[in-house]
């Protein structure tokens, strides 16, 4: 039994038990729970690095649960599997190593941040869970599976946007609107997994791709779940609840809570791209989702502009970085059909919008870590209270520096990295989007030298005297996050050729997709 | 105003839904169903079950199973978080 | 037409829920919305998975020489309705913490959230 | 919740037991009955519902505590978890007990047959495991549902 194999699975068995585990652990001790969810949280993290070494160098992974070995995908006699398994390939190991760094930093701060008197391990139980349910949305190869992860993420979500909401009254208000959202989104897609069963009676994705007959009912499943997906992910025909939803959660939760909404941006590329793939008329939908991105980045920043507190602007300015996303892969699967301009600039157009994916979950997780500082220590969010913080709390200030700085895509830092791949691919296939993208960009700038000028310039205010620096484990995650930001940055190549290029090619070739499964490996 | 924005969501989206109805295959008999029929014969031997739904829920496809006792313990503990003060 | 009349069912169902949900002002009757669509799609699951004439797909003194019902689709229902039950759950508890803070449960009164 | 009259209270005394005998019979014969292990947890759930309205809340509480269904309930998950992972010699959700003659591994007579309790391999197991897990976090909900009204009908006369 040796463990290689089985990597896939102890990536989200392990935090699953701990997450049992820990009601019981809590009432021996209340002080444990932080540290062992950590230390789990940890192996984590470390599977899934020894899993992505193994992708990356032998090919996609698949995990059958139940059957005699963990690659028998068809039992005797039959096409199709009949059992759940994981298939992760490049893309879903990618977003695996997001999640997994994440909820480990999100762990860290949070042993700081909350404080210790009640609840603490329902918090910790919740933080789990909501990092198992993320793995097994980007792992699952069964769209029912999906579905029921899907929904725990929201359950969990809610749990914790609600975390403050037994003496305050606004987290309670967002995680109801966000509950609505989730529920009927998660509805929608049970719908959808009806459909094609009642369709094809198979469940696999890769089954359901390769036997697709691309009726008028599999059009109708494809808009349901591009929609409902999009909805989730924060894109802007439904996105009131994010600026809620993130303001009003704890700060690590918050920047958690980014990485769930961009699994639900995985799950829709994954129906785009390995479902349906060329199919359907490829222009039209990607034409839906450029249009989609273009009015989540307008939109997002317009209203980030005229924001008092500080976590909504941040909450506006994640609709609109989404939006680029939206607009990379969108533009990539525009011209998913004709191969000439694939090639030139369909890729890097991808790569552009995934490679942001990463990098916006790492300098909006710093940013969000850093509000969560300012508030940790001054107890309010309103930028016009705020005043004179550089004075204080010096790390915060250059965590937020260089959070700021590669949110507005300058040279040094991540953000630039994947916003000029996407520019200059987006300019060869409409010059007008990547103007439009560029001025988005200018204005987040502008918005958070704002931030930037009323929460940290100024004169010493007397109220916050005796504010100090945050205490070491917070300083530390936020010190993690800006290392990775500027190591992005500096060698971006290092990242794209063999990590996020593998991961557009498992995107775009659908039939490997299939042949893991059906091929019957 | 926003009343008419919501009345075209909601018909666009019920269009949606009575198309899907109306061109689903016929109610009684379903048209593909190897995965069903595999089950009903092998579940007995395999699993060792009578019952061959609950043959499907815990060997088949139990990790559903799991996850979905997982959203139960969420529920819990989400709602024990959120009347924490309440109760003490 | 009548061949396919559960999925009509479906879709009022549905259709109801979505209503509630859309036009309806109260917290609760949202809840209730919720439930409605939650229902519709469990039905329509199941509908999927019935064969005429057919007997369910137990063994155990079952009448002998009838053919059997689909059994997935049983599995995947018991499954939603159980996150059904979970999901009204969570929603009816915050609908009570939200009348324990605001005082009210009308939409537009459960308004501090702005911008 | 005030506690209701004398006879509602009687005839739970005799009923409550009852259901709880029939919600564990529907778990334990979850592999050949109709049923399994979510159908028999609500069953028992419902038992505890009922002696929560029949005695009041504030009675109730005396008898059924939440801190020994959060701890049932988190042994009824643990053990399912681990039932799963016992089969991680060869897959993590394998039935490594079905057909193998220990526990539950009788051969089953293929076809239809009067329904022999011990087979079925894992699946009892999972079912008292999860039907354990159930009726704790149900008995959960309706205790923390019953409170919150009761905190809510307070907010309503103040």
């Amino acid at each position: 039994m040796n463990l290689s194999n089985h990597t896939p699975i102890l990536i989200l068995a392990v935090p699953l038990l701990a997450a049992f585990l820990i009601p019981i652990i809590g009432k021996i001790n209340k002080k444990a729970t932080g540290i062992f969810a950590t230390l789990v949280l940890g192996l984590s993290l470390i599977f899934t690095i020894i899993l992505a070494v193994k992708i990356l160098s032998v090919g996609p992974q698949i995990y059958v649960f139940g059957a005699k070995s963990p690659f028998l995908t068809l039992p005797s006699g039959l096409k199709f599997p009949i059992r759940i398994m994981f298939q992760v390939d490049a893309m879903g190991i990618f977003m695996g190593l997001i999640t997994a760094l994440v909820s480990f930093l999100g762990a860290i701060y949070s042993l700081a941040f909350i404080n210790k008197n009640n609840g603490v391990d329902n918090y910790y139980s919740l933080l789990l869970l909501l990092t198992v349910s993320m793995f097994g949305m980007e792992f699952t190869g069964d769209i029912f599976n999906f579905f029921v992860f899907l929904e725990i993420a929201s359950m969990a979500s809610v749990s914790l946007i609600c975390y403050r909401g037994t003496d305050l009254g606004e987290p309670v208000e967002a995680g109801f609107k966000y509950m609505v959202v989730s529920s009927i989104s998660a509805l929608m897609v049970l719908f959808a997994v009806g459909i094609f069963y009642g369709e094809y009676d198979v469940l696999n994705i890769a089954a359901i791709a390769s036997v697709m007959k691309h009726s008028q009912l599999d059009k109708i499943a494809l808009g349901i779940l591009v929609s409902v997906l999009a909805m989730k992910a924060g894109a802007v025909p439904v996105h009131m609840w994010t600026p809620d939803a993130y303001s009003e959660a704890p700060a690590p939760i918050t920047m958690i809570l980014v990485v769930a909404s961009q699994a639900s941006l995985y799950a829709m590329f994954r129906v785009v791209f390995s479902l349906y793939n060329i199919t359907l008329n490829t222009l039209a939908v990607g034409w839906i989702i450029i249009i989609f991105g273009l009015l989540s980045m307008f939109i997002g920043v317009t209203m980030a502009i005229i924001q008092k507190d500080i976590k909504r602007l941040m909450a506006y300015h994640a609709i609109s970085q989404t939006g680029y996303m939206l607009l990379g892969v969108g533009v990539g699967l525009a011209v998913l059909a004709n191969p000439t301009a694939l090639q030139r600039y369909g890729i890097t157009a991808m790569e552009g919008g995934i490679f942001h994916i990463m990098n916006h979950a790492m300098y909006k997780g710093l940013l969000f870590l850093t509000a969560g500082a300012l508030f940790f220590r001054t107890g309010t969010r309103n930028l016009d209270k705020m005043g004179g913080l550089a004075h204080y709390m010096k790390y915060t200030t250059i965590f937020f520096i260089i959070g700021a700085a590669a949110i507005a895509g300058l040279p040094p830092f991540n953000g630039f990295a994947s916003k000029i791949l996407i520019y200059e691919s987006v300019y060869k296939f409409n010059p007008l989007l990547s103007i439009i993208a560029m001025v988005v960009s200018i204005l987040t700038l502008a918005s958070f030298v704002k931030v930037f000028h009323s929460a940290f310039l100024g004169p010493k205010l007397p109220q916050f005297k005796e504010v100090k620096e945050v205490p070491r484990s917070m300083v530390l995650a936020m010190a993690v996050l800006s290392c990775i930001i500027i190591f992005f940055g500096l060698f971006p190549d290092l990242i794209v050729k063999n990590l996020v290029h593998p991961a557009v090619m498992s995107l775009i070739e659908q039939f490997k997709y299939t042949n893991t499964v059906l091929g019957g490996m | 105003m926003k009343k008419i924005i919501f009345g075209i969501a909601f018909i666009v989206f019920f269009s949606f839904l009575v198309i899907s109805a109306i061109n689903m295959r016929p109610f009684g008999n379903p048209a593909f169903s190897e995965m069903d029929d595999y089950f009903i014969k092998n579940a007995q031997s395999e699993a060792g079950a009578n019952n061959a739904v609950t043959s499907i829920v815990f060997d088949y496809r139990g990790f559903d199973t799991l996850g979905e006792a997982t959203v139960l313990f969420t529920t819990i503990v989400g709602i024990v978080a959120l009347f924490r003060r309440i109760t003490k | 037409m009548i061949g396919n009349f559960p999925y009509i069912a479906v879709i009022i169902f549905i259709g109801l829920g979505i209503y509630t949900l859309i036009f309806k002002r109260n917290l609760i009757k949202i809840a209730i919305g919720i439930c409605l669509i939650e229902n519709g799609v469990n039905l329509f699951l199941i509908t999927l998975g019935f064969r005429k004439g057919a007997v369910a797909p137990i063994y155990t003194q079952a009448p002998s020489g009838q053919a059997m019902v689909l059994p997935t689709p049983q599995a995947l229902t018991l499954t939603s309705i159980v996150i059904g039950v979970a999901t009204t759950a969570l929603i009816l508890s915050m609908v009570m913490m939200i009348y324990k803070h605001y005082g009210t449960i009308e939409v537009n009164e459960v308004r501090r959230l702005r911008g | 919740m005030k506690e209701m009259s004398k006879i509602v209270r009687n005839v739970t005394n005799l009923v409550y037991g009852f259901i709880i005998i029939f919600g564990f019979y529907i778990i334990a014969h979850g592999h050949l009955t109709p049923g399994g292990g979510f159908q028999g947890g609500a069953v028992v759930a419902s038992a505890f519902a009922l002696l929560l309205i029949s005695y009041g809340q504030l009675k109730a509480k005396k008898f059924l505590n939440i801190n020994i269904f959060s701890l049932l309930e988190s042994c009824g998950l643990t053990m399912f978890i681990v039932v799963a992972f016992l089969g991680l010699g060869t897959t993590f959700f394998y039935n490594f007990l079905a057909n193998s003659g220990s526990w539950f591994g009788h051969m089953v007579i293929p076809g239809i047959n009067p329904g022999d309790m011990n087979t079925a391999g894992v699946l009892p197991l999972m079912n008292i495991a999860v039907g354990l897990e159930v009726f704790a976090g149900l008995g959960i909900i309706v205790l923390l549902m019953a409170d919150g009204a009761e905190f809510t009908k307070k907010k309503e006369n103040s």
